[in-house]
């Protein structure tokens, strides 16, 4: 997909360390600014409630961090977190599962979806973008079809404790998440399936050639994006307390711009989870600060476009500017 | 093809067949929730924020408009619209948190999903910020009321009614809907499927098809269901603003006008044109813009503790007094029938 | 069909048998399938009215698919092509409402769409930036500006002469249907003959490499989004004369859906001739399966599964179609 | 033709020279790569230039074709001199390149490849797909080749093939000055024996050469004057009638070279590799050989041949469809790539580019890659091991690298095959498959590259090597194999094997195959 492949892509450590500090700058601008003009917004309530909010893409970000590295892509999170969602209610309310199973049955049916999404694309050659955009519309007719239109109400109250509830004082979900992300970070900067990650996403055939698990490791990181499809989709169903099948539409955008958003590279081989962090929070912040800060809905989405656009920009020329001075 | 029949597994309560007002409905108690730690506003200005199911489209335009008008008249309310740009529950939600980070005196909401938004308005009530639906309904303990712009049974009567009228006794029809998840059209069309059984038993229900809020594959689709059915369809339903003018579009297209009956729920602007041709006889709607007023007369008079639970009327301005049914729902009117004399007057 | 054709086309001999080896083949071999299993079962669906309907009613997306199809073989992808085509449409309604000639109403938006995707373009290939960013951002900025500046008011009152879908040529053909098999035909031979539109291919494949032999990628992608740009406003005009209002808004997921007719069967031929055709054929066959489900009485619950099954079902048997293409050499 | 083949520079004469670089300079970060480089070619001359690698020639060929932009220098054409501010500038002044790395448009036919950016026109403009394809016949036929289709997809093409399209490419442009970096590195002699025929064509036709290789004999079959340059600058230009290899290697390295092929003899060993009726449709027709420890195999036969798919069956790439392998006398499965590099078979292949290197990653994290197992605990990578490992590998083999923080992609075509030779030495695998081992590698790195492997085979190491370099394969082998079309048609021992006898089996004429017997 490379556009303007420059004539060897530099250093991928250096670059991103500089990429993150640099959205980590704009944040803490954009905070600050939104800070002053609402008293509201910088509070330890308002900061985990975000948190909170924020948990089910965030918990898709992981994964599809690992998954663009390799030079893939997976449309399809959206529409598993719905057939999960819906997994979870129906064999629940359905076929009479005891909610703790149906729960791991519905992460498990993630899983199953995004290892078929991997066999595809390892096995059968089928490019990511293809497959999963098929997926996309797959999965999520699945849910409708399983639903029959219906929705799962009427769980019972300790169900609702991962989605709403707290402990230590922070809201359940994201202590899931926060696990998430030490964890996803730790594999993608120590692990050597995370060097695997950069390798494949920088040259597929060199990895392969080196005798590493190419297709193994792809297989992994798209099955992981279902189970953390799965996962997500508790929480979700647990968080608004009910369930349907359009639930996440829309999803894969919103990981997506988180992602690109934290400098990983989306043709591959660059990217760290805690870039894919800060995007995520940035998005967030941005959308709960301008919210509170009066600004509408409609206006605010075009703000996060422009920031979208614009941090990249900037990230990118102070980055070929110090390239070109040193 | 399936008839699809609404399929929410609550009760449904059709009404009977002639026009005699429904036997009055054993007074239920109140049920809605309760606002706890709310301020003593009585009498003093408020700051409301509308969370609409979506914004930037006519419908909810509408509404908004009714809730200025209101605020204008009270004098001492502030209300602002604000929500997310698709009818997506999950954004809809984080809107309403942030209004309650913000801190108001109360909301306003049409729910894009009756359960899921539960939660985020019932801890808007523990903050002490009163909620009041309009549109489309939450469980009653989120909310302290709800405007119930039509009942269910109502809207499902009009369109039932005016189908057999135009099409025929013992025709076929279909319907366009939006989607099976969308809770208000899911409603509706359970209460018509129970309706047509008890009053107009001959009427054929051939299928419904889903179409989102898309005018053009609302289009495609009523293009399809005439295409498929020929002779046999003499009438298509349009259960959104978006797909009754897109099926009567179609209708036009195929030369049918005339030979297969449009009924549906639209705003008049959308319908002018096919009103005034002839080719769509009755628009079945109530005022959004009423609704929006009746919305924030509601809340004020929540606020000034003039409506508390067991109250069996409220006053409106210039709606009048309106009267509380279901325990803690508050009815605009019946629906209203647009018809080629009247559509003209209105402007929406 | 398979192994006559894969054999003549790997001697490179006979060239209706190498045809018949395409992923043009391939989508028009189902298309016709379809309507005949269909119309075997409802013969209604093959009343000419129903496949000039299925063809009508989706032109717009053919169109929009097209320039897609460029800018996915160049190596690009565009996702806020969905929001120009609300935006577009909007414009040319509202020209149209307020009274300026109707050569002004039609040409806006191709010329407003060019010069979006341009600017886009120009992002793109001189700043660096990842297309996914720049159109991700920017369908964020159309469709909130969109709403901001209409509040959702739709469009109505719009005068006769506007509704391009109501000419017919000859009485017979619907001016979309020849708006876009002219768009199609004219964007493949353009493709295949000429300097750019090789050039495109060669930019997606290697753009280093393109830029070692004299091809400059930047305006290679620059031409190929003022053309998407272009196409996207005839898509918009299209979309916006077919009815007698306008919604302005987005309409939904209308992105994913031009993404998915592209590369259901443009993009997969990368390299190969007349990868347009294909994604015209696709997005015919994606609305003749949509709308063949309804004939076929499929349960409206499963529609959507059923649907995502069958492109799978296609990119799948085109994937492995070229697959044993290559091995054969 | 024989006159023109001896044109003589008419030194001295009012006519300029084609092209004439003076004070060229060009740095990249943290690398002087060359520093006031000046060498003129004369019309109907074939200059060549030395060096070691990293010395700075593709470097100094990008500039002219404009690819780079030098920091100080002046290029002159004809004379005037001439900016250019990218490739196509260059070639609009009648520069045509034949760059050091591939590159090409897998997706695209041979045709499409050999004339992006110049494809005929016919009237109005439009691409002129016929006149495309006839002239990349006629360029076919002219290079004498047979086996190429214009309509073939290059993504399917062999290493060697894609090379021929490059030089097809470069010569579709009929430009006056022809720069070809490394042209043959991937041909066999009987495709370079052609190259040379066009290039002396071309010659007489007054086109000047720039000719980039490190293959000494090459040079003075071909060139007029050659030019060395060493750690970025100017040594010396030398007419090639006048100097020797001994001379050029002395300015190369700054020292003697004593043998490129130091092959001492050691112990032979028990079977290591044993391969029974190896069959891997298309390329693979059933293969049987044995490689014993302390030995080194060589493997010859002509581009095309099959030796490299046999390689990579062998390493689990395109796994085998029947036939047995065995390791250490034990019947083993290799599905993949990971599989033969736990049974410590390490591959390093042939086109460095894109099956060897990472490209935009670290030397560090390059020398690492098949070894990873070894510099990690639990799969967390120890940074400390692994810093260890990457600097041994590049004491052991000189690299020339800044530091193993840089990124290999800017190394020197050498350099980079050393590392990708590192990577599959830091496993200590038991069984070695060379593709190509010194490719591109010059003289000096190329007789370490060689004591290395008598070293490795000395430790008990079996070897098997593929090389189109027939004094390579002669000089460095116990016993030399010839594939032809897909299978084994002779085995030589070292004594028996020579030039005459090993060329004759790889071509197929008559009584080669007597050399089977032997
Ligand atoms: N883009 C680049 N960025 C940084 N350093 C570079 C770049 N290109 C080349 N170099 C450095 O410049 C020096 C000269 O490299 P060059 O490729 O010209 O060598 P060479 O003589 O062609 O070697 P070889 O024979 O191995 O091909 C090397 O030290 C190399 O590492
Ligand atoms: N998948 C394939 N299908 C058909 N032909 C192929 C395929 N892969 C390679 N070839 C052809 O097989 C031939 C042999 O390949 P290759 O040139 O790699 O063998 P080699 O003896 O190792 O030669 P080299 O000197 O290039 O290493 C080439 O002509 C190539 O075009
Ligand atoms: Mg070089
Ligand atoms: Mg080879």
């Amino acid at each position: 997909m490379a556009v303007l492949a420059p004539e060897i892509r530099s250093a991928a450590p250096r670059w991103l360390v500089r990429h993150e500090t640099l959205l980590a700058g704009i944040l803490a601008v954009a905070l600050a600014i939104l800070c002053v003009f609402n008293e509201n917004f910088l509070t330890v309530d308002n900061l985990l409630n975000q948190g909170r909010l924020m948990t089910e893409v965030g918990l898709l970000a992981l994964p599809m961090t690992f998954i663009i590295i390799t030079g893939g892509i997976d449309l399809s999170v959206g529409s598993i977190v719905g057939l999960c969602a819906i997994i979870l209610g129906y064999s629940w309310k359905n076929l009479g599962f005891p909610l703790p199973l149906a729960i791991v049955f519905a992460i498990g049916v993630g899983g199953v979806a995004g290892f078929v999404n991997g066999l595809m694309i390892t096995r059968v050659r089928v490019p990511p973008l293809i497959m999963t955009i098929a997926t996309l519309a797959l999965y999520r007719g699945l849910a409708e079809g399983i639903s029959q239109a219906r929705s799962v109400r009427n769980y019972p109250e300790w169900f609702f404790f991962t989605g709403q509830g707290e402990w230590l004082g922070v809201p359940v979900q994201l202590w899931i998440l926060l696990a998430g992300i030490v964890a996803a970070g730790i594999v993608l900067d120590r692990t050597t399936f995370g060097r695997t990650l950069y390798a494949i996403g920088n040259n597929e055939t060199a990895a392969r050639f080196s005798g590493l698990p190419v297709d193994r490791v792809k297989l992994i990181v798209y099955t992981l994006s279902g189970l953390a499809a799965g996962v997500s989709a508790w929480v979700l169903v647990s968080r608004v307390t009910t369930t349907r099948s359009d639930m996440g539409t829309g999803y894969e955008l919103d990981v997506i711009a988180a992602v690109v958003l934290g400098g990983t590279s989306i043709f591959g081989g660059v990217g760290t989870i805690w870039g894919t962090v800060i995007g995520l929070v940035m998005i967030q912040l941005l959308k709960n600060g301008l919210a509170l800060t009066g600004v509408k809905g409609d206006a605010t989405i075009i703000v996060i476009g422009a920031v979208l656009i614009a941090s990249t920009l900037i990230a990118s020329s102070l980055h070929g500017r110090r390239e070109v001075a040193s | 093809a399936d008839k699809w029949d609404g399929a929410d597994d609550l009760p449904t309560n059709p009404l009977s067949c002639d026009a005699s007002p429904p036997a009055a409905a054993a007074a239920k108690p109140y049920d809605g929730g309760k606002v706890t730690g709310a301020a003593d506003k009585a009498g003093k200005p408020i700051t409301l924020v509308d969370v609409p199911k979506l914004i930037g489209i006519g419908y909810f335009n509408a509404t908004t408009k009714g809730m200025q008008e209101a605020a204008k008249e009270i004098g001492n309310v502030k209300v602002t619209t604000d929500g997310p740009t698709e009818a997506k529950i999950d954004e809809q939600i984080k809107f309403i948190d942030n209004t309650i980070t913000r801190g108001v005196d109360g909301v306003l909401f049409a729910a894009n999903d009756p359960v899921a938004i539960a939660p985020v308005l019932k801890k808007a009530l523990s903050k002490g910020i009163h909620v009041v639906g309009y549109d489309a309904n939450a469980q009653p303990d989120a909310r302290e009321w709800f405007v119930n712009q039509a009942e269910f049974n109502g809207i499902a009567k009009a369109m039932i009614d005016a189908m057999a009228k135009e099409a025929g006794e013992d025709k076929g029809f279909a319907i366009v809907t939006s989607t099976f998840t969308t809770p208000n059209q899911a409603r509706w069309i359970a209460e018509m499927s129970v309706y047509a059984a008890k009053c107009h038993p001959k009427l054929k229900w051939l299928e419904t098809v889903e179409a989102q809020e898309d005018n053009v594959l609302s289009f495609n689709q009523a293009t399809t269901l005439i295409n498929k059915h020929g002779d046999r369809l003499a009438g298509l339903f349009g259960m959104t603003s978006v797909a009754t003018p897109a099926s009567a579009e179609a209708v036009t297209k195929a030369g049918l006008c005339g030979k297969v009956a449009v009924v549906g729920l639209a705003t008049p602007n959308a319908m002018k044109p096919y009103v005034n041709a002839g080719c769509v006889k009755s628009v079945v709607l109530w005022n959004p813009v009423d609704l929006g007023y009746a919305a924030t007369y509601v809340m004020r008079a929540v606020v000034d503790g003039k409506l508390k639970p067991g109250a069996t009327s409220v006053e409106a301005g210039k709606l009048g007094k309106l009267n509380v049914i279901n325990g803690s729902e508050i009815l605009l009117g019946s629906p209203f029938i647009f018809t080629k004399d009247n559509i003209k007057d209105f402007d929406f | 069909m398979s192994t006559l054709a894969i054999s003549a086309a790997r001697s490179g001999e006979g060239r209706a048998l190498r045809w018949l080896a395409s992923q043009e083949a391939l989508l028009a071999f189902a298309i016709i399938l379809i309507a005949v299993v269909v119309g075997l079962y409802n013969p209604r669906f093959l009343a000419a009215r129903n496949l000039t309907d299925i063809v009508l009613g989706n032109a717009y997306i053919a169109v929009a698919a097209v320039g897609m199809s460029l800018v996915i073989v160049s190596g690009n992808i565009d996702i806020s092509v969905g929001s120009l085509i609300g935006v577009l449409a909007t414009i040319s309604g509202s020209l149209a409402v307020a009274g300026a000639p109707m050569i002004l109403v039609w040409l806006t938006p191709l010329v407003v769409g060019a010069l979006v995707m341009t600017l886009q373009g120009a992002v793109i290939a001189y700043l660096g930036i990842p297309s996914i960013v720049v159109t991700l951002g920017m369908l964020s900025i159309l469709k909130g500006g969109l709403i901001s500046v209409t509040g959702g008011r739709w469009i109505t009152d719009l005068p006769q002469a506007f509704h391009l879908a109501d000419i017919r040529l000859f009485g017979i053909l619907p001016m979309p249907v020849l708006i876009m098999v002219t768009a199609t035909i004219l964007a493949a031979l353009w493709m295949r003959y000429s300097a750019t539109g090789r050039a495109i291919y060669a930019t997606g494949g290697n753009a280093e490499a393109a830029r070692l032999c004299g091809v400059s990628p930047r305006r290679t992608v620059l031409v190929v989004f003022a053309l998407h740009g272009l196409f996207a406003g005839i898509a918009a005009l299209l979309f916006a004369t077919q009815l007698k209002v306008i919604q302005s808004t987005v309409p939904p997921n209308l992105e994913l859906t031009v993404i998915t007719a592209a590369v259901v069967g443009g993009v997969s031929i990368l390299g190969g001739v007349g990868t347009v055709v294909g994604s015209t054929l696709a997005t015919i066959l994606i609305a003749e399966i949509a709308s063949a489900l309804i004939f076929i009485n499929v349960s409206p619950y499963w529609i959507h599964a059923v649907q995502g099954g069958l492109i799978l079902v296609t990119v799948v048997a085109d994937i492995l179609r070229r697959r044993r293409r290559q091995v054969g050499g | 033709m024989s006159e023109a083949g001896s044109t003589v520079l008419r030194v001295g004469a009012p006519a300029p020279p084609l092209l004439a670089v003076s004070g060229i300079e060009k740095s990249f970060p943290g690398v002087r790569a060359l520093s006031n480089v000046s060498f003129e070619v004369a019309p109907g001359e074939v200059h060549a230039l030395l060096g070691e690698n990293g010395a700075g020639k593709s470097t100094l060929i990008k500039i002219i074709s404009g690819v780079y932009q030098p920091g100080a220098g002046t290029i002159h054409v004809d004379g005037q001199p001439l900016r250019f501010s990218s490739p196509d500038d260059a070639r609009r002044a009648g520069i045509a390149t034949i760059y050091q790395e591939l590159l090409l448009f897998r997706d695209l036919s041979v045709a499409e490849n050999v004339f992006m950016g110049h494809a005929p026109r016919s009237r109005g403009g439009w691409l002129d797909w016929k006149a495309m394809t006839a002239k990349t016949e006629a360029l076919l036929a002219s290079l004498e080749i047979t086996d190429l289709a214009p309509r073939r997809i290059v993504g399917s093409l062999s290493v060697g093939n894609r090379q021929r399209v490059e030089i097809l490419r470069a010569l579709s442009q009929d430009a006056r000055l022809l720069i070809m970096d490394e042209p043959t590195a991937a041909l066999t002699e009987y495709d370079v024996t052609r190259l040379f025929d066009l290039v002396r064509r071309l010659k007489s036709r007054g086109a000047g050469i720039i000719y980039i290789s490190h293959r000494m004999d090459e040079i003075f079959q071909l060139a007029d004057r050659v030019t060395v340059l060493r750690d970025g600058a100017h040594v010396g230009t030398r007419k090639v009638a006048e100097t020797s290899s001994a001379e050029l290697v002395q300015m190369m390295v700054g020292r003697q070279i004593e043998s490129l092929f130091p092959k001492v003899d050691v112990p032979i060993g028990m079977p290591v590799l044993e391969v029974r009726d190896l069959v891997r449709r298309p390329l693979t027709k059933g293969i049987s050989l044995t490689v014993r420890a302390g030995e080194i195999v060589g493997l010859a036969g002509l581009v095309g041949s099959g030796r490299s798919e046999l390689a990579q069956t062998i390493f689990g790439a395109t796994p085998a469809e029947s036939g047995q392998i065995l390791i250490s006398g034990q019947p083993v499965q290799i599905r993949s790539p990971g599989a033969a590099r736990a049974l410590g078979i390490a591959y390093v292949p042939e086109d460095r580019a894109t099956q060897g290197l990472v490209r935009p990653m670290t030397v560090r994290e390059n020398l690492s890659l098949a070894s990873l197992g070894r510099v990690a605990r639990f799969g967390f990578i120890d940074s400390t091991a692994e810093t260890r490992m990457a600097e041994a590998g590049v004491n052991r083999f000189r690299v020339r690298a800044g530091s193993i923080e840089q990124v290999v992609g800017r190394l020197s075509g050498g350099n980079q095959q050393k590392i990708v030779l590192g990577k599959w030495l830091a496993n200590e695998p038991k069984v070695l498959v060379l593709d190509e081992p010194t490719r591109g590698i010059d003289v000096g790195a190329k007789a370490e590259i060689h004591r290395l492997m008598c070293q490795l085979a000395a430790q008990g190491l079996a070897i098997l090597m593929i090389s189109s370099e027939l004094p390579e394969v002669l000089g460095m082998s116990d016993r030399v194999l010839v594939m032809r079309e897909g299978r084994l048609v002779a085995e030589f021992a070292r004594v028996q094997a020579t030039p005459e006898a090993v060329g004759a089996a790889m071509m197929g004429s008559h009584g080669a195959d007597a050399g089977r017997a032997a």
